[in-house]
């Protein structure tokens, strides 16, 4: 036989997996390694996202639980690695200095102008008011949407009533946002001139959230205050 | 102004109305004296060029054949004066370069009568013979094409006519041989009209005439009636509302029929033969004559001239001889357009003979042409003025952009470059003066040659 | 918040067009906006791309949440998606040699552009269900080839225009897109 | 003696350029004038600046030679004036300014100058502006406000780079409240009220916020269009599809959307239609094309007005129909003469357009056939001898 | 210096200047226009890019010899994505709010054309040094490239440096220029300054020519 001078490959298929399998190898290393280095320090830092956000909603809070409210109407803390049970929805128990509970605060989002609003705010269970709200991420207009955060007038509608109808299965009067300069009611929001669309989002956000969360809290507010807070230093 | 001529019923869609200037229209035709020397072109018409068939020195007899070719798309010339050849060679031509001509000196005391032809009877004539007599005539289209006419009646073998179109439109600004011809020599043209119809075989005849000319109709219809022998509906007259491009055959078969010629064929695919008026008209005082074409009538206009008019002038006139007898002296002429003004072409000397296919002669003097120099041309601004005035249904506006970017392959496959029949309309209304139909010229003649060279 | 499908489609065929407002596929659309017909089969090959990998991300997402392994999602998307892309243009060639013949060369340019890993990460960080993946796909193809193939069809008249010798090129599409993002602005707000 | 020598045609129509766009500045001026009578000194001062500054921009580009055409041709002069019009009487004059800059250099220079435009320049100016201050865009103050010729509205006269003073204060002076400022489009979208026909039409009747007249941007059209010096088929498919959309979904639901008269006559759209749309060098060439390009703008007016973030839409259809306008031109070609396959047929049978003698025969009646080749068949076998 | 530091310096400036990713090649266009809203932003993504590309060509020149030409291309983006996962993880852990305004654009450095062109044009056949010097160098020039960028649109769009307010109270800022039209103009006018500055210098060259 003559031998044709074509090698078919430069390079054998098991030098090719065995190098691959060294890369790979290699690279799954340097992965799990920076995965594992960072794993504590992204933990805490969303731990303290977290808590900043609600500490400043709730001004008085010193420490935070996080429960999920089931659709069934209980409420069960989060323990470390737990997963959401299907339907249930997440939200924050914050607790004073003394250990009293000094608010709940819950995430709403709403399509504002160009994007999702999603804002944390926070409900006070004494007065049954929405005490304020922050932002968590949205993509509105700088200048305009970004005054929701500023505007003094805004502010100004929180605290909002946001009562339980007396068959504790939706808010009495459903928060909604009205034109700049016509709020009459304790639970409408006056808009911004100028940014409506922002400001509505806001209290779409506001609404469908307190509108399924609240029935699902309320009858169980003894829990959460007679869990004097987390045991934390 | 697109409106109204939607509720008027429109001849054919777009085209445009330039100022008419008709200054000749009721001006009798009038004969132009006999020019000492005359120049006769060899090549006058579309197809072959004939030979001469004289020498230099010979004597001729107006109206005796002096070229002749056995090419069947040629036509043969004839002596328009009884003189002498004095040369036969190079000679300015129209276009500008020299072409090879026939120079015969008048014999200054002839009497300049057509002596050559044998008057003939043709009253039982075949088709066939009257397409003999046509073409020893030397008839060419009239019109403008000169396209040799006993090729145009020839019906191709495939074809069957039914229709004679004439064509009486003479929508060209300035221009009205045509009209004259249709008041004055209405019988001849019965006759001409009569011959043809008998070579094509076509059962009618129907003269288009654009509505600015009520008389030629009424002429054309007295003739008719004087004629007698006319089957009714066999020969009529049509008034179509006028508008630039009427005479184009494509355009007057859509005003009087409502039907497009396919792109690309003639009007006999239809049916049709379109004839010029003018051709006819020659045809019916030529042919029982057994005479050859020796002059045509061409009207001498413009703002020039001291005495327009439509004249009979020998072919072979020279043009210095017609506009110093009209009265358009040379010295302030600032430019001689032969034919109309949206298609004419600019004469590139004075010393350029009248030819067979040479209906009018503009004589632009002083401010006429002084719109060139004062308006600024613009880049297109797509006013679509163009689109909306080109009759072939073009898109002259990017027509031109590809031009200026020298696209012209795109100009050819894409936006149908082929179909401009380079008639103005687009460079008439553009308000950016952008030189369009000049452009399209040359993108059509570098499309020919690239084609040539494949 | 539920989105409709008609929503996420909107969105991501209009109000947050990939291109225009998203500012994903941009060298694609740079650099293949030039001629129409060479923009049209490319919109049609990303649309498809982003199917793909529409349907591969959903795929190993369930799966790697299974196995705890939401570490390796980047890795795992992009080869997969890759060799999925690469595994079609071979069935493509082998099964319909035409339509890989209109839409083969332009496959391995799209295979890893940002468009395409965008439409799996976004899907992923949105949380959105199967149809709800598809539709977002659909749309954001859809609204990338809509882009493309206006600016096609402007560059191509451009071509025409006498545009001054420092403003051709790179920096005149630019421009451009930042013009159609201007114009796309009136569509924000549309989809909710 | 020399003569000269030119190609046909020899003789040419007497538009021109500059022709067609002096007759478009004259035609403006009225709606100018109607637009200063409603607010005063501010919309006057507000005129001038930005049409001056779109032309010492047209100025500084044509002589850097950047792009053609010359500032003797008026359509900068356009330009300016139909920004002017479609921004809020009291827009601070800097940033009229900074929007007429935009409108040339971006939207006229970049591209080559006159014709060679894909965008429309005034609404690449208006574009820029609104997205850059949407506040100060979206800040409208009552018409016919008493005093109009004795001062400015405030917000007028901000100093370069500054922000706008709030005009809320000077409007409780006079005793307006806030909501005086919005217009009909503004107001119907956010706050859900309707303004009347006669408001809308001349807002002689009240201090609505509304824009430059309609009426007689209509009238000021007609004319043009009359004169051939706009293209009458684009605002009427302008017109005719957002009238009919806004019909659809008012008959849909009368109670979520407006009337169709509505829709028409409030904010900018006849503005838009007549004199926007039309830019002749933005639009396309083609008769069917306007017509697309028409229908796109009205449809996509509606859609914009209705569902999307923004009360008012025309600017952004308009903007995006123009980028489409070289795609509908593409697809709408003319068919050439004699080139339509239908056409023929379908000629026929609707009759000539010119009648036709009784004995005309037609073309199947004679039986005739289309030669496949030309005259070279039917040549004489012998050359005939004389 | 002797010559090879110069050339090393020339290989370094010329990702700079000469190469550079975003204004000469127009490479990495998403990234570029996407987060470039704040000079700090555009930064950070300059940083994160240059530890990509760093690392991966690094990685590439060190296996080059053992990587078989036929997955070659399989080999660089596996090395990529693991470098990017790393360095989404590091932005993470650093600080939450500068990942949430880079959003989904960190991972996408996975595609980002520069890194694998570089990985697969120099890294693939170089020694570690140069590799090091070019690929430091590229990431130089897309780092300087955003900062063009996010340093104009932040300031003009926002009135601030480095989050510094520049103007005073009053300042109206330019909102157009940190939303998507705006990206695309401040690039398209720096492109457009580019090239009149390189237009005048071929002008005066040719002068030069001419009167010599
Ligand atoms: C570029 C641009 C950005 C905008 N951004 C927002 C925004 O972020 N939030 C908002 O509510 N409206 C935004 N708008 C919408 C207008 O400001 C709109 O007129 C306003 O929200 C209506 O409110 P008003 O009725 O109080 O004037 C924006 C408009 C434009 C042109
Ligand atoms: C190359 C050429 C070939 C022609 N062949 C024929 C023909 O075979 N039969 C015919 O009747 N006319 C023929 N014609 C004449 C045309 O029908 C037409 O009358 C001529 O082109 C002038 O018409 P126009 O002035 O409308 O262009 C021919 C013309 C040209 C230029
Ligand atoms: C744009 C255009 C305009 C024309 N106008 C006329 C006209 O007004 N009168 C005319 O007889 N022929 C006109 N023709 C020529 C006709 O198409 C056709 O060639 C002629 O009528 C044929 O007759 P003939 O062969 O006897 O010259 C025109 C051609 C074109 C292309
Ligand atoms: C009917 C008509 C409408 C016009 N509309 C505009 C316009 O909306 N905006 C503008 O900048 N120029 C307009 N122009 C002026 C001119 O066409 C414009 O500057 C061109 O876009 C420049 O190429 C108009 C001109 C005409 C004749
Ligand atoms: S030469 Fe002129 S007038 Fe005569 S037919 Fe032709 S276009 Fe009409
Ligand atoms: S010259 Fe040609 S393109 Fe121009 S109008 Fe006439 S047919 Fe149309
Ligand atoms: S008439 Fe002239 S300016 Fe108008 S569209 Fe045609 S070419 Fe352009
Ligand atoms: S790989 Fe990405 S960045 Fe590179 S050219 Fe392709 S699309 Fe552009
Ligand atoms: S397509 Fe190149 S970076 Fe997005």
């Amino acid at each position: 036989m003559i031998d044709v001078a074509i090698p078919p490959q430069t390079t054998s298929p098991v030098a090719m997996i065995r190098t691959l399998g060294l890369v790979a190898a290699l690279c799954g290393f340097i992965i799990v390694a920076a995965y594992q280095g960072t794993f504590d320090a992204v933990q805490e830092n969303k731990r303290i996202a977290v808590e900043r956000a609600v500490f400043k909603v709730i001004p008085t809070a010193k420490a935070i639980v996080e429960y999920f409210a089931a659709p069934s109407g209980s409420v069960t803390k989060v323990g470390a690695g737990d997963t959401a049970p299907v339907g249930s929805i997440k939200f924050y128990a914050a607790y004073d200095a003394s250990g009293k509970l000094a608010g709940i605060a819950a995430e709403g989002v709403a399509k504002g102008y160009s994007d999702n609003v999603r804002i944390l705010f926070a409900y006070d269970p004494g007065s049954a008011a929405i005490t304020g709200f922050g932002l968590v991420a949205m993509r509105e207009t700088p200048g305009i949407g970004d005054k929701i955060l500023v505007d003094k007038d805004f502010l100004a509608n929180f605290p909002l009533e946001a009562k339980l109808a007396d068959d504790l299965k939706q808010l009495a009067h459903a928060i909604v946002t009205v034109k700049h300069g016509s709020k009459t009611q304790a639970w409408e929001i006056d808009a911004i001139t100028g940014a409506t669309i922002t400001s509505r989002a806001v209290g779409r956000a506001i609404n469908d959230a307190a509108q399924m969360l609240l029935p699902r809290i309320v009858p169980n507010l003894t829990q959460l205050k007679e869990n004097n807070g987390p045991p934390r230093s | 102004m697109k409106l109204l001529s939607y509720f008027r019923g429109e001849a054919f869609q777009r085209g445009v109305h330039p100022p008419s200037c008709k200054l000749t229209a009721s001006t009798r035709i009038r004969r132009l004296p006999f020019a000492s020397k005359v120049t006769v072109p060899l090549s006058q018409h579309i197809g072959k060029t004939p030979r001469p068939i004289v020498q230099v020195g010979q004597e001729v007899v107006r109206g005796e054949p002096i070229a002749r070719s056995d090419e069947w798309l040629s036509v043969p010339h004839h002596a328009p004066v009884t003189g002498v050849v004095e040369f036969i060679g190079l000679r300015p031509g129209v276009r500008g370069p020299w072409v090879e001509s026939i120079v015969i000196r008048a014999h200054p005391g002839a009497s300049q009568e057509d002596l050559w032809g044998r008057p003939r009877d043709l009253s039982d004539a075949t088709g066939g013979d009257i397409l003999q007599a046509i073409w020893d005539a030397g008839m060419v289209g009239l019109g403008g094409a000169a396209f040799p006419t006993h090729a145009k009646l020839t019906v191709p073998k495939q074809a069957h006519v039914h229709t004679l179109v004439v064509n009486g439109c003479e929508c060209e600004p300035y221009l009205t041989c045509d009209h004259r011809v249709m008041v004055e020599q209405a019988d001849d043209l019965i006759t001409g009209i009569r011959y043809a119809m008998r070579a094509t075989g076509a059962v009618r005849a129907i003269v288009g005439i654009e509505d600015n000319k009520p008389d030629a109709a009424v002429a054309i219809r007295a003739a008719i009636v004087r004629c007698g022998r006319i089957p009714e509906g066999e020969i009529y007259a049509e008034l179509v509302p006028t508008k630039y491009p009427q005479g184009s055959e494509k355009m007057l078969v859509m005003a009087l029929f409502g039907v497009e010629i396919p792109a690309g064929d003639l009007p006999v695919s239809l049916g049709m033969v379109v004839n010029n008026v003018g051709t006819l008209a020659a045809l019916g005082k030529l042919l029982p004559a057994g005479r050859g074409l020796t002059e045509r009538i061409v009207t001498v206009t413009g703002p020039g001239v001291a005495k327009p008019g439509d004249y009979i002038v020998p072919l072979g006139t020279p043009l210095r001889f017609v506009l110093d007898y009209a009265g358009a002296p040379g010295v302030a002429t600032r430019q001689v357009i032969l034919g109309g003004p949206m298609m004419g072409q600019a004469a590139a000397s004075l010393d350029v003979p009248i030819t067979k296919g040479m209906s009018g002669v503009l004589v632009m003097q002083g401010d006429a042409l002084d719109w060139r120099g004062n308006q600024k041309t613009y880049p297109c601004i797509k006013c679509a003025e163009c689109v909306e005035s080109c009759p072939m249904g073009l898109n002259p506006a990017q027509l031109g952009m590809l031009a200026a970017k020298r696209e012209y392959d795109l100009m050819g496959s894409d936006y149908h470059l082929g179909e401009c029949f380079e008639c103005g309309c687009c460079s008439y209304v553009c308000p950016s003066n952008i030189p369009l139909v000049q452009q399209f010229r040359i993108a059509k003649q570098i499309l020919r040659e690239k084609a040539l060279s494949k | 918040m539920h989105e409709s499908a008609a929503q996420i489609f909107i969105n991501a065929f209009l109000a947050n067009n990939f291109v225009l407002a998203m500012f994903l596929g941009l060298c694609p659309f740079i650099g293949v906006s030039g001629k129409l017909e060479t923009a049209v089969p490319m919109g049609v090959a990303s649309t498809f791309v982003m199917l793909v990998a529409s349907l591969c991300a959903f795929g190993i997402n369930i799966l790697l949440a299974h196995l705890g392994l939401e570490f390796l999602r980047l890795i795992a998307y992009i080869v997969i998606i890759a060799s999925t892309v690469q595994l079609v243009e071979m069935v493509l060639k082998k099964y319909s040699p035409s339509l890989f013949r209109a839409l083969g060369i332009y496959l391995p340019l799209i295979t890893t552009n940002c468009a395409v890993l965008g439409v799996a990460l976004f899907q992923t960080a949105r949380e959105y269900d199967f149809v709800q993946s598809i539709t977002f796909a659909v749309g954001a193809g859809a609204g990338f080839t809509l882009a493309l193939v206006l600016m096609a069809s402007v560059r191509e008249r451009l071509q025409l225009s006498d545009v001054p010798a420092v403003a051709q090129g790179t920096a005149l599409s630019l421009m451009l897109a930042g013009i159609l993002s201007l114009a796309f602005m009136g569509f924000a707000g549309l989809g909710g | 003696m020399s003569i000269e020598i030119s190609s046909a045609p020899h003789i040419k129509g007497t538009r021109s350029v500059e022709q067609i766009m002096r007759h478009v500045v004259w035609s403006l001026l009225p709606v100018c004038a109607f637009f200063i009578f409603q607010y005063g000194l501010s919309a006057l001062l507000s005129l001038m600046v930005v049409t001056v500054s779109c032309l010492l921009t047209e100025r500084f580009f044509v002589r850097q030679g950047g792009q053609s055409g010359d500032i003797g041709d008026f359509s900068a002069i356009i330009t300016g004036l139909l920004l002017a019009l479609s921004l809020p009487p009291g827009f601070p004059l800097w940033m009229g300014a900074v929007a007429g800059i935009v409108a040339i250099a971006l939207g006229k220079a970049l591209f080559g100058g006159i014709g060679f435009n894909v965008f429309n320049p005034a609404l690449i100016g208006r574009a820029f502006v609104q997205a850059a201050f949407p506040q100060a865009i979206a800040t409208y103050t009552p018409s016919f406000m008493p005093g109009r010729f004795a001062e400015y509205i405030p917000s007028s006269l901000t100093l370069p780079l500054m922000q706008p003073v709030s005009v809320v204060e000077w409007l409780k002076d006079r005793q307006f409240d806030a909501l005086a400022g919005a217009t009909p489009l503004a107001k119907w979208k956010f706050e859900g009220v309707m303004a009347n026909a006669d408001e809308l039409l001349t807002s002689l009747s009240g201090h609505m916020a509304v824009g430059p007249s309609p009426v007689l941007i209509l009238l000021c059209g007609a004319y043009l269009a009359f004169r051939r010096f706009l293209d009458w088929r684009i605002p009427a498919a302008i017109l005719g599809s957002a009238g009919l959309t806004a019909w659809i979904l008012y008959g849909f639901d009368p109670l979520r959307f407006p009337n169709p008269f509505f829709m028409l006559f409030s904010g900018g759209l006849i503005l838009g239609a007549v004199y926007m749309a039309t830019d002749m060098a933005t639009s396309p060439v083609t008769p069917k094309g306007m017509w697309v390009y028409g229908a796109l703008i009205g449809l996509l007016t509606v859609i914009i007005r209705y569902y999307s973030g923004l009360p008012e839409g025309v600017m952004y259809a308009i903007l995006i129909a123009n980028a489409a306008a070289p795609l509908i031109e593409k697809i709408t070609q003319p068919t050439p003469f004699g080139k339509g396959v239908l056409s023929n047929l379908g000629r026929q049978k609707k009759g000539a357009s010119y009648p036709l003698h009784s004995g005309y025969i037609s073309r199947e009646d004679a039986g005739a056939v289309t030669p496949k080749k030309r005259f070279m068949f039917n040549k004489p076998k012998h050359p005939p001898k004389e | 210096m002797n010559a090879s530091t110069t050339e090393r310096w020339d290989e370094f400036m010329e990702g700079i200047w000469r190469q550079n990713p975003l204004f000469v090649m127009v490479l990495g266009l998403c990234p570029a226009l996407a987060v470039t809203v704040s000079a700090v932003n555009a930064l950070s993504m300059g940083l994160a890019t240059t530890f990509v590309l760093t690392c991966s060509c690094v990685l590439v020149s060190l296996l080059r010899k053992l990587i078989p030409k036929e997955v070659r291309i399989a080999t660089y983006i596996v090395i990529i994505a693991t470098f990017v996962t790393v360095v989404d993880y590091l932005i993470q852990a650093i600080s939450l709010a500068l990942y949430d305004a880079l959003g989904a654009f960190i991972q996408l450095i996975v595609v980002n054309c520069i890194i694998l062109g570089r990985a697969e044009a120099h890294a693939s056949k170089n020694p570690l040094l140069p590799t090091l010097i070019n690929a430091l160098g590229m990431s130089a020039g897309f780092t300087l490239g955003l900062f063009a960028l996010g340093a104009v649109r932040e300031i003009l769009g926002a009135g601030t440096f480095f989050g510094i307010a520049l103007f005073g109270a009053d300042f109206q800022p330019w909102v157009v220029m940190v939303l998507p039209p705006g990206g695309f103009f401040v690039l398209g006018a720096w492109l457009l300054i580019f090239a009149a500055i390189a237009r005048r210098r071929q002008k005066k060259l040719a002068e030069n020519i001419q009167n010599a």
